[in-house]
């Protein structure tokens, strides 16, 4: 079709969530729900045709389109899709109706606000994905903390307020240095050039001094850190988690964790590339990724409450996803790309999951609960595979991110890759007990036995997770070879204007030690 | 700085006059600060105006008339000011029986 | 030479028939039965029948496979792709299955073996509610031990190694409500993942090495990548040591095995006994050359496997449950075949792997049908509920013997092969073993070795003694109920019995070697495997490590293997007869031990030491990580800054006091200020 | 001679009648006090040679203003002694403080030789010419009704806001 040779897929798919939303707000209460679901439905069906559609052999920017928006500034509606965007597009428009529909039987106050918000959060998040002006991608960023803060707010629980405002405060404070940093390059690209433009190209072309660079990438890279959330910056992440209805925080863990990485892929590495190759600069970056890693896992390990234990896995998780982004080779960058997908899957599940238990019992401290596999085998079966794919067990989607991206940075930082393999130890130490100690033992409360097994809807609901989890456990290729083009585009980048990317690509280009490869394609 | 005021101008007397006019202004402001009644506040605030009109006076010698000019202004926007402010009392006093400054917080919502 | 046989076949090129059915028939029936588990919960006959049949099914493909090999000359491997599983830049890593002499009599022992216990299991589990369920992990399990010894590289290899881990996982918390069997459920998997961790270390090595990982590719240029000796290679097979100690239960991560027999006895013998547990073993027969290369970690894993081998034995001499002695045992004679594989012996460390899986399957599914027994007389017999104790107690049992003669007879079989008695399966193994850890210049690990076989003698006859012989004590000692209740176990689970213990009998026949000086020499075996450990072999021979045809004291291999095996008769003569005519307590009225054998009882109190040392702290750092760094630090600052600027607020806010009095010393503290800056 | 005493006398009485002022507890006798200033101001605003605004600070001030205040005083029956009324010791502080600033300024302004300098014009020569010229009243009135006519209409409209507001703040709500 057409539309997916242009500008207009994406553009609808800005566009759709916005009428939704407001269709939601002025349709009867009861109806909200059915709107919401039906416009996600939509915006998923009419997004997957992009999967085949993108041409992956192509490293630059697809259905691209870039209208004037405020000309004095330079500033214009300039959207496109590259191999590093596609897969967290796609995994946004996935997980929306899926969020809708968990939340059908969990949110019973204000529902039309509640689906308005999910849906101009859709907007904002798949406006953050596509944006190619620096300005444009800004207010989406911004435009996407205001639902988020409502949702955490008012349909949060009972420390929702605190949890609200510190997620809100804590984004905001990193993005405001963000927009300094956009402004400063903006400026910079006026005093290069003497015209004003926000656009992505015209800064990929600047030239900016080391130094600069540094303070620049500074900005960027607090603002992402805060996102991601890396250490020390990750404690915003547990409460709003807790806080947060069950569809906050399957779209927090499962697309909003991604736009920190998202934003060092696409803005702070290949913008500045001499800072974010400079020495001290990776170092920095690739120890606090593996004190994500490690700190993570270890205080999931001791939380009582399910759901923050969850949260914590996030910050392990997008930890192995920061050291394969600064791992800076290919394997380390798109097993980093899959494993945000794959993170997205498995945790937004795992909220999922935990959300289903909670609207039953109204607890979620894992003490509460015990031996429940007797009464909700489908429920004990289910949180098991997913259990299973966070800690990243071969054979889910889990061990192929987590598995390339410790290749990828073992060839550039060898001991950084291998503490943070050690990581696979901590996950089963966080994730076992946790299943262990709500599915397994003796079921011996009484409230515990009068449980419902899953109904169909939410059986319904996990099948697409589940599936996937197999799916690109054992199949990664087409998600992999989407993301290629693009990602060696960058890695060529970061050599050319890099200090210390040459020595990684040199380290690709020479041919393997051994000439071979196996013998099924050899004969 | 202080010799560019040219302070000469005024003769000996005009010199006492501002001297006179500062010390009056600086016992309305002590005044003003350790008093709680508005009335006696309000006379300190008099005070004050008066010892301004002695200065403008004194500087009248110097600069021409205009000074006194300027003191026939004053003593007008004094009576206003005394007639509404002492308005303003009555109006408190009516609600509050009480005219201690430290007692009313108006000006805060 | 029986050997002649397997050659003259034509040396036809070999391709493997179907390969992809050897792993779908088992996943199918994990499938189907996973499927029931949920949809048919009750019907028992569509488990019973997928089950085992799923096995047989796969274990005749790899016999058609098996034969085709033998009679094809192959020297190398043949690889059989399915698709390829991931590709990013230089790193591509296909589905592609490894057929080779070495994975082929893997696949024969799981499929086989695997049979014969899936079909014990139709009877053992026959009452279990979770029989489908139980089904559906059993052919997962199965599922994964292929892909873990078909995986053409590492991470396919891996994803077994990690799924065998999860169906073990799944099976010893089988019964999940008993809170110590998910317990042990756990620790397996955290246990195992100490050396997954290590063997994916060793994983990013070996491509950064080799740039590939592909077992064929690095096997081949091993010996001229790597620096013989060298620190990189060291430290890779170091690395997949740590590894193979998890999986294998080694020191230091053995402990999880004991704890392991939570699980269904059938599991214990598929997995804690014949398969997964070997898996070490397997990965280093298949990684030799890259041990060749590395002294150091051959020393490493010799030391550690003849250490183990001992250490395990004398725990197994003073434990009363049954399957705990088996355990330990197990635990013993993987130590063997690590120190086989150590020494540079790789041939007969699979060789008892073999052989190992024949009788300790056999003693495990006999240990599983007294345990039936017991546990089905108390059901039904015993009103008495002080008769109720632990049915895996050894005191709880005694006197079998008059009441499960095929069991007995199976169960003596597989005890004189373990014990290494000639001419059983053991003997030829076991003894292969020892001579080699002396041949191969390790006079001290051969003495270990030595000294272990005499006391693997000893806990064996302990074991049929305490359960087989004296008198019956399951309802205590004077009662006659014992033989109103007890009986003989239906013929689904003593004919496999049978079968292996046949296979105990016979299974070391296929490699009698020429020092024995018997009157019939096979090396069948040997010629078998010798493709795959050929490049090994070769760097040996290259760095001049040969066979010394003498054993450390003097003396030729058939010498010392009349020795071995006539100490290993002895021991079993002396304990038989010393405790047979010894009084044995039951459960209840048991008193700990005292003394050295305490010490033993308790396990050296490792456990403890581990929980203490490792367990404890590590918790205490993590809680401290959260309620300190995190909570107080961290959200201290934040909330910190919070305060701050309400504090800040605040302040101003006071000054709004609304009192006319402070906004004039405000007014005048301006002034003052104005008129002081500017005048 | 008697110009300078007489001025000083002056000075000093309006500065002590000042203090004593702000340091009356009773309301009265600050508003007598008061007064006094205003007549010691009077004075030296003659001998400054502003004999018009001499004059209408004695009527405006000393009399209508001052007896406005008094009358209030009597109206809501302050007249008694309240020792509530002066603030503590640390009121006094801040007030003393700023008092001693305002007062350090102005020694600031007096370092240096401005005081010494001699004037060429001697001081109020050409006032007191204008006055000879034009009258005591003429030299006010003059630029008054020429120069700055439309501010003295201007405030003859404050002085009518001013009556409006204070009948309006005045009056009884239920009147």
């Amino acid at each position: 079709m057409a539309i997916y040779d242009s500008h207009w897929i994406l553009t609808l798919l800005i566009l759709i969530p916005v009428f939704g939303g407001m269709a939601c707000l002025v349709l009867p209460e009861a109806r909200a729900k059915h709107v919401a679901l039906v416009t996600t439905t939509v915006l998923f069906v009419l997004s997957l045709p992009l999967f085949w559609t993108f041409d992956q052999s192509e490293a630059g920017f697809q259905n691209v389109v870039s209208i004037p928006w405020i000309d004095a500034w330079g500033i214009s509606y300039s959207v496109g899709i590259d191999g590093i965007s596609i897969l967290m597009v796609l995994l946004t428009t996935f997980i929306m109706p899926l969020a809708v529909a968990g939340s059908f039987s969990y949110i019973t106050k204000r529902e039309r606000a509640f689906y308005a918000m999910l849906l101009f959060l859709t907007t904002g998040m798949i406006g953050v994905f596509v944006a190619l002006d620096l300005f444009l991608f800004y207010v989406f960023w911004e435009i996407m903390l205001i639902p988020m803060y409502f949702l955490i707010g008012v349909w949060g629980g009972e420390r929702r307020i605190y949890s609200a405002v510190k997620f809100f405060l804590y984004t905001a404070a990193g993005s405001l240095l963000m927009l300094v940093a956009i402004v400063a390059l903006a400026y910079l690209n006026h005093t290069a050039t003497g015209t004003w433009s926000f656009a992505y190209d015209e800064f990929l072309a600047l030239e900016i001094a080391g130094r600069t660079q540094l303070w620049l990438f500074t900005g960027f890279a607090l603002a992402f850190a805060i996102k991601v959330p890396m250490f020390p910056f990750h404690t915003w992440l547990p409460d709003a988690h807790v806080e947060a209805p069950t569809a906050g925080s399957v779209v927090l863990a499962g697309v909003l964790l991604k736009m920190g990485i998202y934003g060092f892929l696409r803005f702070a590495l290949p913008l500045l590339p001499q800072a974010a190759t400079h020495p001290t600069v990776l170092s920095v970056m690739l120890m606090l990724g593996l004190i994500g890693i490690l700190y993570g896992a270890w205080v999931a390990a001791v939380q009582p409450d399910a759901k923050k234990l969850v949260a914590y896995t996030s910050v392990a998780h997008l930890g192995f996803i920061v050291i394969g982004v600064f791992g800076l080779t290919t394997q380390g960058i798109e097993g980093g790309i899959l494993q945000m997908v794959n993170h997205g899957v498995s945790t937004g599940a795992l909220f999922l999951l935990i959300g289903m238990l909670y609207e039953r019992r109204h607890t979620r401290e894992i003490a509460d609960f015990g031996g429940i596999a007797k009464v909700m085998p489908v429920f004990a079966f289910a949180l098991v595979v997913v259990g299973l794919s966070s800690i990243g067990l071969p054979g889910t989607n889990g061990f192929v991110g987590e598995f390339l991206i410790l290749v990828g940075t073992f060839q550039t930082h060898p001991w950084i890759a291998a503490i943070a393999a050690t990581g696979v130890i901590f996950a089963a130490c966080y994730m076992l007990p946790m299943v262990q100690r709500m599915l397994f033992n003796s079921l011996d409360r009484d409230e515990n036995r009068q449980l419902l097994d899953l109904n169909r809807r939410e059986r319904l609901i996990l099948v697409p997770f589940l599936v996937l989890i197999v799916l690109m456990g054992v199949w990664p290729g087409p998600f992999l070879n989407r993301t290629r083009a693009s990602v060696d585009a960058l890695l060529v980048r970061m050599q050319t204007a890099g200090t210390v990317g040459a020595e990684v690509v040199r380290q690709r280009q020479e041919p393997p030690p051994v000439a071979f490869r196996s013998n099924a394609e050899g004969e | 700085m202080s010799q560019s005021l040219g302070l000469a101008g005024l003769g000996e007397p005009g010199l006492i006059a501002v001297f006179v006019s500062a010390i009056l202004f600086a016992i309305g402001v002590i005044g003003v600060m350790i008093r709680r009644n508005a009335i006696i506040v309000f006379m300190c605030i008099e005070l004050m105006l008066n010892a301004a009109n002695i200065a403008l006076v004194a500087f009248s010698r110097m600069h021409g008339v205009e000074g006194q000019i300027f003191v026939f202004f004053v003593m007008a926007v004094a009576a206003a000011e005394a007639a509404v402010g002492l308005a303003i009392i009555i109006a408190i006093f009516r609600h509050y029986e009480v005219v201690d400054l430290d007692r009313f917080r108006l000006l805060k919502w | 030479m029986v050997s002649q046989v397997f050659q003259e076949g034509a040396a036809t090129n070999f391709h493997p028939v179907l390969p992809f059915l050897i792993l779908l028939f088992p996943l199918l029936g994990a499938l189907i039965n996973g499927c029931g588990a949920f949809l048919w919960r009750n019907d028992k006959m569509v488990p019973a029948l997928i089950g085992p049949g799923a096995l047989i099914a796969a274990f005749i493909v790899v016999l058609l496979n098996f034969l085709g090999m033998s009679s094809a000359e192959l020297h190398g491997a043949e690889i059989s792709h399915l698709w390829t599983w991931i590709e990013s830049g230089d790193l591509r890593i296909g589905v592609d299955l490894q057929f080779d002499q070495l994975s082929m009599l893997m696949c024969l022992i799981i499929t086989g073996v695997g049979s014969l216990i899936h079909i014990y299991s139709v009877a053992y589990m026959r009452e279990d509610p979770g029989f489908s369920r139980y089904f559906a992990y059993l052919n997962l399990f199965v599922f994964f031990m292929l892909i873990l010894v078909l995986g053409a590289s590492l991470p396919l290899m891996f994803v077994g190694w990690e799924g065998v881990g999860l169906c073990s996982y799944l099976l010893i918390g089988f019964w999940y409500d008993n809170k110590d069997f998910a317990n042990a459920g756990k620790k397996a998997f955290i246990v195992n993942r100490i050396g997954d961790a290590g063997f994916l270390i060793a994983m990013f090595m070996l491509y950064v090495a080799f740039g590939t990982l592909d077992f064929v590719p690095i096997v081949e240029s091993a010996g001229g990548q790597l620096a013989y000796g060298g620190l990189l290679v060291t430290g890779i097979t170091l690395l997949l040591f740590l590894g193979c100690t998890g999986k294998s239960a080694q020191i230091p991560l053995y402990t999880w095995l004991p704890d392991a027999m939570a699980g269904p006895t059938p599991v214990s013998a598929l997995i804690h006994a014949a398969t997964m547990v070997t898996a070490g073993v397997y990965l280093i027969a298949r990684l030799s050359v890259l041990f060749a290369l590395a002294p150091v970690s051959q020393g490493v894993v010799a030391a550690v496997g003849a250490g183990t081998a001992l250490f395990a034995a004398t725990i197994a001499i003073q434990q009363y449950d049954i399957k705990k002695v088996l355990a330990y045992s197990t635990i013993s004679q993987l130590g063997y075949m690590f120190l086989a594989v150590g020494v540079g012996a790789y041939t007969a460390g699979v060789f008892h792997l073999m052989t190992h899986a024949f009788f300790k399957a056999l003693l495990f599914l006999g240990a599983g049908a007294v345990i039936h027994t017991v546990h089905h007389a108390w059901d039904h017999g015993g009103g008495d509920a002080h008769h109720h104790g632990d049915p895996n107690d050894m005191r709880n049992h005694g006197g079998m013997k008059a009441f499960m003669p095929k069991t007995w007879i199976f169960m003596w079989v597989a005890t004189l092969a373990i014990a290494g008695v000639a001419p059983f399966a053991g003997f030829f193994s076991k003894d292969e073993i020892i001579w080699n850890a002396g041949g191969f210049g390790y006079p001290i690990l051969w003495g270990v070795a030595l000294v272990t076989a005499v006391l693997t003698a000893i806990y064996m006859t302990r074991l049929m003694v305490m359960t087989f012989h004296g008198k019956n004590r399951t309802f205590g000692h004077d009662s006659t109920d014992g033989a109103k209740h007890i009986h003989e176990v239906p013929a689904l689970m003593w004919v496999p019995l049978g079968v292996l213990a046949v296979l105990s009998f016979v299974g070391g026949w296929v490699n009698i070697p020429e020092g024995l000086s018997l009157p019939i020499h096979v090396d069948w075996f040997h010629h078998w495997l010798e493709p795959v450990f050929e490049p090994a072999l070769l760097v040996a021979e290259e760095h001049g490590i040969h066979v010394a045809h003498a054993s450390p004291v003097g003396g030729g291999e058939a010498l010392w293997a009349g020795i071995s095996t006539l100490l290993a008769v002895i021991a079993v003569v002396v304990t038989f007869r010393t405790l047979r005519a010894r009084a044995v307590p039951t459960e209840a009225e048991a008193t700990p031990p005292t003394g050295f054998a305490r010490l033993l009882y308790d396990k050296w109190y490792v456990d403890e030491l581990y929980d203490r040392m490792i367990v404890r702290p590590s918790l205490a750092l993590w809680r401290g990580c959260w309620k300190i760094v995190d909570t107080a630090i961290i959200d201290g600052i934040v909330n910190g800054v919070g305060q701050g600027t309400k504090l800040l607020g605040w302040a101003g806010g006071q000054i709004q006091s609304g009192r006319v009095t402070t906004y004039l010393v405000m007014f005048m503290l301006g002034v003052l200020l104005v008129l002081g800056v500017l005048g | 001679m008697m110009y300078d005493f007489l001025f000083q006398f002056f000075a000093a009485t309006a500065i002590l009648a000042g203090v004593i002022m702000v340091t009356r507890k009773n309301p009265v006798s600050a508003v007598i006090f008061l007064v006094v200033v205003f007549f010691a101001t009077s004075g030296m605003f003659l001998m400054l040679d502003a004999h018009y605004i001499a004059a209408i600070n004695l009527i405006l001030y000393g009399g209508a203003i001052m007896v406005l205040f008094l009358f209030v005083i009597m109206l809501l029956n302050l007249g008694h002694t309240d020792s509530e009324d002066l603030r503590g010791p640390f009121g006094g502080l801040i007030g003393g403080a700023v008092a001693i600033g305002f007062l350090g300024l102005l020694a600031r302004l007096l370092v240096g030789d401005a005081p010494a300098a001699a004037s060429v014009v001697p001081a109020g020569e050409a006032l007191r010419a204008a006055t000879a010229e034009q009258g005591i009243i003429g030299v006010v009135a003059r630029p008054l009704f020429g120069e700055y006519f439309m501010v003295l209409q201007v405030t003859g409209v404050l002085l009518l806001a001013a009556i409006v507001g204070t009948i309006l703040l005045a009056q009884r709500k239920h009147a």
